[in-house]
């Protein structure tokens, strides 16, 4: 029962940064149509960041870590602008193929910055757990948790509520006809793959601390995000936020109680089941024709 | 041209309905195309009949009703069935295969005729050999049916808009149908185009080839149908000889006189029938 | 392209070993070979049929694995009581059975891409590859896991009692690889330049209307497959036996974009293409050895993927061929001919 | 066209090998695979770093049989079909005499077989797997502890931590699962009770589902084989977890100071397996050469905490060309044969070998010595 709680407990945590990674790609996914190959390398982006500021920079930590978002927000910009404006209206395969090449180029800039060993950073977090009876956690996670909890929520109140989410989930629907009802599609374009890439490296510097940073730490994590968008269909927050904790939880309980070298393994597995029986996803309520 | 004999029914649509959604596109429509004649299928936009080219040739399931060719019903079948069964349609919107040159589409549409295997062709049979020497003249003289023969080397999308009109009517045709569903063949073509296209109509006719013609183009229609159904609202409002509709008072009424109010109904029109368009162009 | 020019060709290239002189360089050339037929497998898929299967990998480890397993035998402890033993069979057999099972995998995503199309096939596509990896590297048992299957034996041809022969050294596995690489080659030339090919071809510009003309997608789409899939088979069936090693990390992506870059570079959707992106993506590296460690060598090739996907979005072969014909016609002559793919080869 | 693209790309392919080519005769190559990159590259840099260490001291005095010797280093990417690669590579391309490597032994079990192809003697500084000198491989030299004499050789000191009932954490390739294999044997020998032995992947991050399963075993002691990276974050998310079982590291490549460095306190009370000890290099059997090679480490400004892997690159490469002076000759058969009678003063001991496997084509195996440490407030201690 005690080692339940703490794969639930585990699982919860882990969701939150999975749901960041999902909520970013499925935005991206939803409304651009671009399969986004660099959403690993972004997350990547955000640990070395956090690496950069925290340990040979001293910054303090929590500055470290909204630096580290913001130029996620930056690089994803620059991407959009540099390799995907001039290639509006090609079809998904060519935005692939691109996107497969600037991920390529990006993880190994990684590898040739900081090198293929892999790094660690500190935390100013106490190093004794939170303790509840058998189970306990730590401060660091706690923080991710609650930091990933709020950038979701932040996430909802965008797109719900102000002016630019609205134009987004205009440009989602129909981009041909927001675009007459005159939405700007090139700034909502650029504007969700900053966002979506922002979401990403905050993911990337949350966790980094935790785990250790290494140039190809963004691979699983891009195909882990692949699954979550799959699971809560095309295009949806919410499906995505849920698909996180689903896919967080599936992991974690296959790897205490089935086999932990299949932890990897659940993900995937789900999208192939998930595409035969249900290629919607399990939480899409909309999708475009064609 | 009146019909000389009764003739056998060849296509029968019958109370064929189709939905999208909440939307009713087509309701109940019935009627059918003779053997050997050349029907046309006239109405104004958004009256169904893309809609009912797509409910006959696979391309969107009907909601009810009854699709029948030669006696074999059409339902559940795929548009390669359908095709299989001789039934074979032009698109609304100009469909060729762009990247390839007016003699290879010719090639692709004769993938009907051709018998040999993928083992075959992997072991390289000597039969595979012969028979890409016949088909190869097969498309020349497919394309000098059409009067493309001089243009055999153009990349389809590199050739004029009513050349790749033709050759998509080459392309339907090496695919030997012995039903052709024309969609707007003429539409986009200047005056001296669709008069040889209106010549063309004529061979096709004496191939034996039943056509069903959907046409905005009334010089057009009333030229080379043997039979025309007016279709309005998704239902069938008259069906006569070319003769008889132009005098009848209701397609007078609900068709020719809004035929020059075609642009404001474009956009909502447009929007019934693009989930199926946009299903059948993928 | 006459058949005098092509067998002269082929000679050539069977005649490198008497003149090449240094083995690492052979070693280069067999390996390069071997991504060759990966390659021209994968653009049966990606170029001719328009599928982008980013799990392309799935099949090339499935030939290794498989060829490797059923030429070392294996015992698989099914129930306390009972092994299920599978003694060693010989090379060619294991290898033809690496071809069956990646051509029958390959059937299976041939369905799947049916049902599901593109970015959804694509992401099938890896997720297939990476659960494939993910069970070789934990079914100890079969595959030894990170372990890797070591010691397998390279090629051996018998006539049982009369003669055998072991392609121990370079320059059988590089005739071998050749040969197979000319077989590839033949057949794909076949398909694509034959109704099969059309219809593939058809389903790639315009599937309504090659579905209109009576075009069976599944039925073609399953074909590509399954003959994309058993070539990518019979290449890694080679290549486990002549590097003599397969470990799960044969499943990696990065061996999928390897290939996607050839024939991207060379030109998708032509013959020549993967052999010329194949050569230079073979070849390139070990050039650049010299000057450039494999991360900078990494990011020249992601770069260069972009530049070619912005500037030549037909690839290298097409490219050439609309500029030979082009200066053969003289500066008046467009770039109306246009005839089949293949006219490159 | 086809004919004359091949042509042109053997045409760079010859200039390749003009630029090759360049490697001069006077000097004696010696081979290195190491992971550079990859799970265990830090490890990997260590023992590279240690390894010119050794080429600059040995250049220093004047080479071998006259000449310079040059490592030509390649990286195995943490990748057993990549280690094969890099023997094909230096073995076929650079045509080295001898190699040294792979670190893991996953990675040296791949490249045997390229050994026995080819005829060339390879000296294996970290791989621990019983198999790899028991599989009858004659071009095998290692002088790193197989994980059988480390289990033996803590037996002795098992009394010292009252272990009752023992769990196991290991990387899931030979290295771990050998570990794990002799250690279990070990236990139970003594009658000490095995809990849960559970396998990580070399990649993997996030450890707290193993964690949380060995916590529910109820065992005190927890053994865990694998790199540094690994095990720093063993260390950190146990803490986390609150896991009461003592950490016990096998296989020497803990790198204790950088467990200090990066899991900080969470470190605290570990124990760890090592073949040298560099804090105290006054007390290894050969101070002189210890204390040297730790200065010149320094000096280089290597990072202190590689330097219980960087002495394996330097007794390696000394062992390389203490054979090569024994054989006169750069040359593969004649070096294999003389090292068998090697005696080389390294930082972890004397360096010789004993015959393992199967009879006429044993396999060459140091009996080296082994230290354990604990981790006490930041600060390592002898045990």
């Amino acid at each position: 029962m005690d080692q339940f709680l703490q794969h639930i407990l585990n699982a919860l945590i882990l969701g939150g940064t999975y749901a960041l990674l999902g909520i970013g790609l499925t935005l991206i996914f939803g409304i651009m149509r671009v399969v986004n190959f660099t959403h690993g390398e972004l997350y990547t982006f955000g640990a070395y960041m956090m690496f950069m500021f925290v340990m040979p920079l001293q910054l303090n930590f929590f500055l470290a870590l909204i630096l580290a978002v913001l130029l996620g927000v930056v690089l994803g910009a620059m991407i959009e602008f540099i390799l995907l404006k001039p290639l509006r209206g090609a079809d998904i395969d060519t935005t692939m193929l691109i996107m497969i090449g600037a991920w390529i180029t990006m993880q190994n800039m990684e590898q040739f910055a900081w090198s293929g060993i892999a790094k660690s950073i500190d935390n100013p977090f106490p190093v004794d757990p939170l303790v509840i009876g058998t189970i306990s956690v730590s401060w660091n996670r706690i923080f991710m948790f609650a930091v990933a909890s709020a950038l979701i929520a932040g996430t909802y109140a965008l797109i719900r509520w102000t002016k630019l989410g609205k134009a987004m989930r205009a440009t989602f629907q129909d981009p041909e006809t927001a675009a007459l009802m005159g939405v700007r599609i090139n700034s909502v374009y650029i504007a969700t793959f900053a966002l979506g890439s922002g979401l990403a490296a905050a993911a990337g510097a949350l966790l980094g601390p935790i785990i250790v940073v290494y140039p190809t730490m963004g691979d699983l994590a891009a195909l882990k995000a692949f699954a979550i968008v799959i699971l809560g269909g095309l295009g949806s927050v919410a499906g995505a936020t849920i698909g996180g904790f689903i896919l967080a939880m599936m992991e974690e309980l296959g790897a205490g109680y089935i086999s932990s070298g299949y932890r990897d393994a659940m993900g995937f597995l789900l999208i192939i089941i998930i595409l035969l029986f249900r290629p919607t996803g399990l939480f899409a309520q909309k999708e475009r024709v064609g | 041209m009146p019909a000389k004999t009764i003739q056998q029914e060849a296509l029968t649509v019958d109370s064929l309905e189709v939905h999208f959604g909440g939307l009713l596109a087509i309701n109940s429509m019935t009627f059918d195309v003779r053997a050997g004649e050349v029907l046309g299928l006239i109405g104004p936009n958004g009256a169904g009949k893309t809609t009912a080219f797509n409910a006959i040739t696979g391309y969107i399931r009907p909601s009810s009703g009854h699709i029948a060719y030669r006696g074999a019903s059409l339902a559940g079948l795929s548009p390669n069935e359908v095709a299989d069964l001789g039934v074979v349609r032009t698109f609304q919107k100009t469909s060729v295969f762009g990247g390839q040159s007016a003699f290879d589409n010719v090639l692709m549409g004769l993938h009907r005729r051709q018998t040999r295997k993928a083992l075959h062709i992997i072991f390289g049979l000597p039969s595979v050999a012969a028979e890409e020497r016949e088909m190869r003249d097969t498309a020349r003289e497919v394309l000098d049916f059409v009067g493309l023969g001089p243009r055999a080397d153009e990349l389809g999308s590199a050739l004029p808009y009513g050349e790749q009109r033709l050759l998509e009517v080459a392309v339907a045709l090496a695919a030997r149908p012995s039903l052709l569903l024309l969609d707007e063949p003429v539409s986009g073509m200047n005056p001296s185009e669709t008069a040889s296209f209106m010549q063309i109509m004529g061979e096709i006719r004496k191939l034996g080839i039943t056509v069903l013609l959907v046409e905005h183009d009334m010089k057009m229609v009333m030229g080379v149908s043997d039979r025309v159904v007016v279709l309005n609202n998704g239902s069938i409002i008259a069906d006569g000889s070319p003769g008889e509709i132009q005098k009848n008072p209701d397609v007078i009424r609900a068709y020719l006189g809004e035929r020059y109010k075609k642009k404001a109904q474009m956009r909502s029109t447009a929007r019934v029938g693009a989930k199926g368009k946009k299903r059948a162009q993928g | 392209m006459n058949r005098f020019l092509e067998v002269s060709v082929v000679l050539f290239l069977a005649s490198i070993p008497f003149w090449l002189g240094n083995l690492y360089y052979l070693h280069i050339l067999i390996t390069t070979g071997i991504f060759i037929i990966a390659a021209m497998s994968l653009n049966l898929l990606l170029g001719y049929t328009g599928q982008l299967s980013l799990g392309h990998v799935a099949f090339f480890g499935i030939g290794s694995y498989t060829s490797a397993l059923v030429s070392l035998g294996f015992d698989l402890e099914l129930t306390e009581s009972y092994t299920f033993v599978f003694e060693p069979k010989p090379v060619w057999f294991a290898f033809l059975c690496g071809i069956v099972l990646a051509a029958i995998s390959g059937w299976l995503i041939g369905r799947i891409s049916f049902k599901v199309r593109g970015a959804y096939f694509v992401i099938v596509s890896i997720s297939f590859a990476e659960v494939v990896r993910l069970v070789s590297l934990n079914w100890i048992d079969l595959t030894e896991g990170p372990m890797a299957l070591n010691n397998i034996q390279p090629f051996t041809f018998a006539i049982p009692g009369l003669w055998e022969l072991t392609f121990f050294k370079k320059e059988p596995n590089y005739w071998l690889v050749l040969g197979l690489c000319v077989v590839c080659f033949v057949i794909i030339r076949r398909l694509v330049q034959s109704r099969a090919g059309r219809a593939m071809i058809a389903l790639r510009e315009n599937e309504p209307l090659a579905t209109s003309i009576g075009v069976d997608v599944t039925k073609y789409l399953v074909l590509a497959t399954i003959l994309s899939a058993g070539m990518a088979g019979a290449a890694g069936g080679l290549y486990t036996h002549y590097v003599r090693i397969v470990d799960p990390d044969i499943f990696l992506f990065i061996y999928t974009v390897t290939m996607v870059i050839m024939v991207v570079t060379g030109g998708k959707g032509t013959l020549a293409g993967p052999v010329v992106g194949g050569l230079i993506f073979g070849i390139l590296p070990e050039v650049l050895r010299a000057f450039a460690s494999p991360e900078v060598q990494w990011i020249i090739y992601g770069i260069l993927m972009i530049l070619i996907v912005y500037f030549l979005p037909e690839g290298i072969v097409p490219a050439v061929t609309q500029w030979w014909q082009r200066r053969a016609r003289g500066p008046e002559g467009s770039m109306s001919q246009g005839s089949a793919p293949g006219a490159a080869s | 066209m086809m004919s004359s693209l091949k042509r042109f790309a053997l045409a760079a392919l010859a200039l390749g090998a003009m630029n090759w080519s360049a490697h001069a005769q006077d000097m004696i190559n010696i081979g290195v695979s190491q992971p550079l990159t990859g799970a265990v590259a830090a490890s990997g840099n260590y023992v590279v770093q240690g390894a010119k260490i050794a080429e600059s001291d040995i250049n220093a005095s004047g080479g071998v049989l006259g000449k310079k010797i040059k490592l030509i280093i390649e990286d195995n990417k943490s990748n057993p079909k990549e280690a094969v690669a890099t023997a094909e590579k230096l073995i076929v391309g650079d045509k080295v005499p001898v190699m040294m490597g792979a670190w893991s032994s996953t990675y040296t079990l791949a490249v045997m077989p390229k050994l026995m192809e080819y005829g060339v003697p390879m000296v294996v500084e970290t791989s621990s797997s019983g198999k790899i000198t028991t599989s009858g491989n004659p071009w095998i030299f290692r002088i790193s502890p197989t994980s059988e004499m480390e289990a033996k050789s803590f037996g002795t000191k098992v009394g010292q931590f009252g272990i009752k009932k023992a769990d196991f954490l290991v990387v899931n390739n030979d290295w771990g699962r050998g570990a794990s294999k002799e250690f279990v044997k070990m236990l139970k020998s003594k009658g000490i009770a095995v809990g849960v032995v559970e396998t990580m992947d070399a990649k993997a991050t996030d450890l707290s589902a193993q964690i949380a399963k060995v916590k529910a075993s109820g065992g005190d002691t927890l053994f865990v084989t694998s790199g540094v990276e690994q095990i720093t974050l063993i260390l950190k998310q146990s803490k986390e977890q609150q896991l009461k079982h003592k950490i016990i590291t096998t296989g020497g490549s803990s790198s204790p100071d950088q467990l200090i460095a990066q899991a900080g306190a969470a470190a605290n009370g570990s124990n760890h397996l090592l073949f040298f000890a560099p804090w105290f290099p006054e007390t290894a059997p050969n101070p002189g050469v210890a204390t040297k090679f730790v200065n010149e480490w320094k000096k280089r400004g290597h990072n202190f905490a590689g330097l219980t892997e960087g002495f394996r690159g330097y007794d390696g490469i000394q062992t390389i060309v203490a054979g090569i002076k024994a054989a006169g000759k750069a040359d593969p058969k004649a070096i294999q044969k003389a090292l068998w009678g090697v005696m080389v003063k390294g930082v972890n001991g004397n360096i010789a070998f004993i015959k393992q496997g199967p009879a006429g084509k044993e396999s060459g195996q140091n009996v080296p010595n082994v230290y354990i440490v604990t981790i006490k407030d930041g600060k390592v201690s002898k045990r």
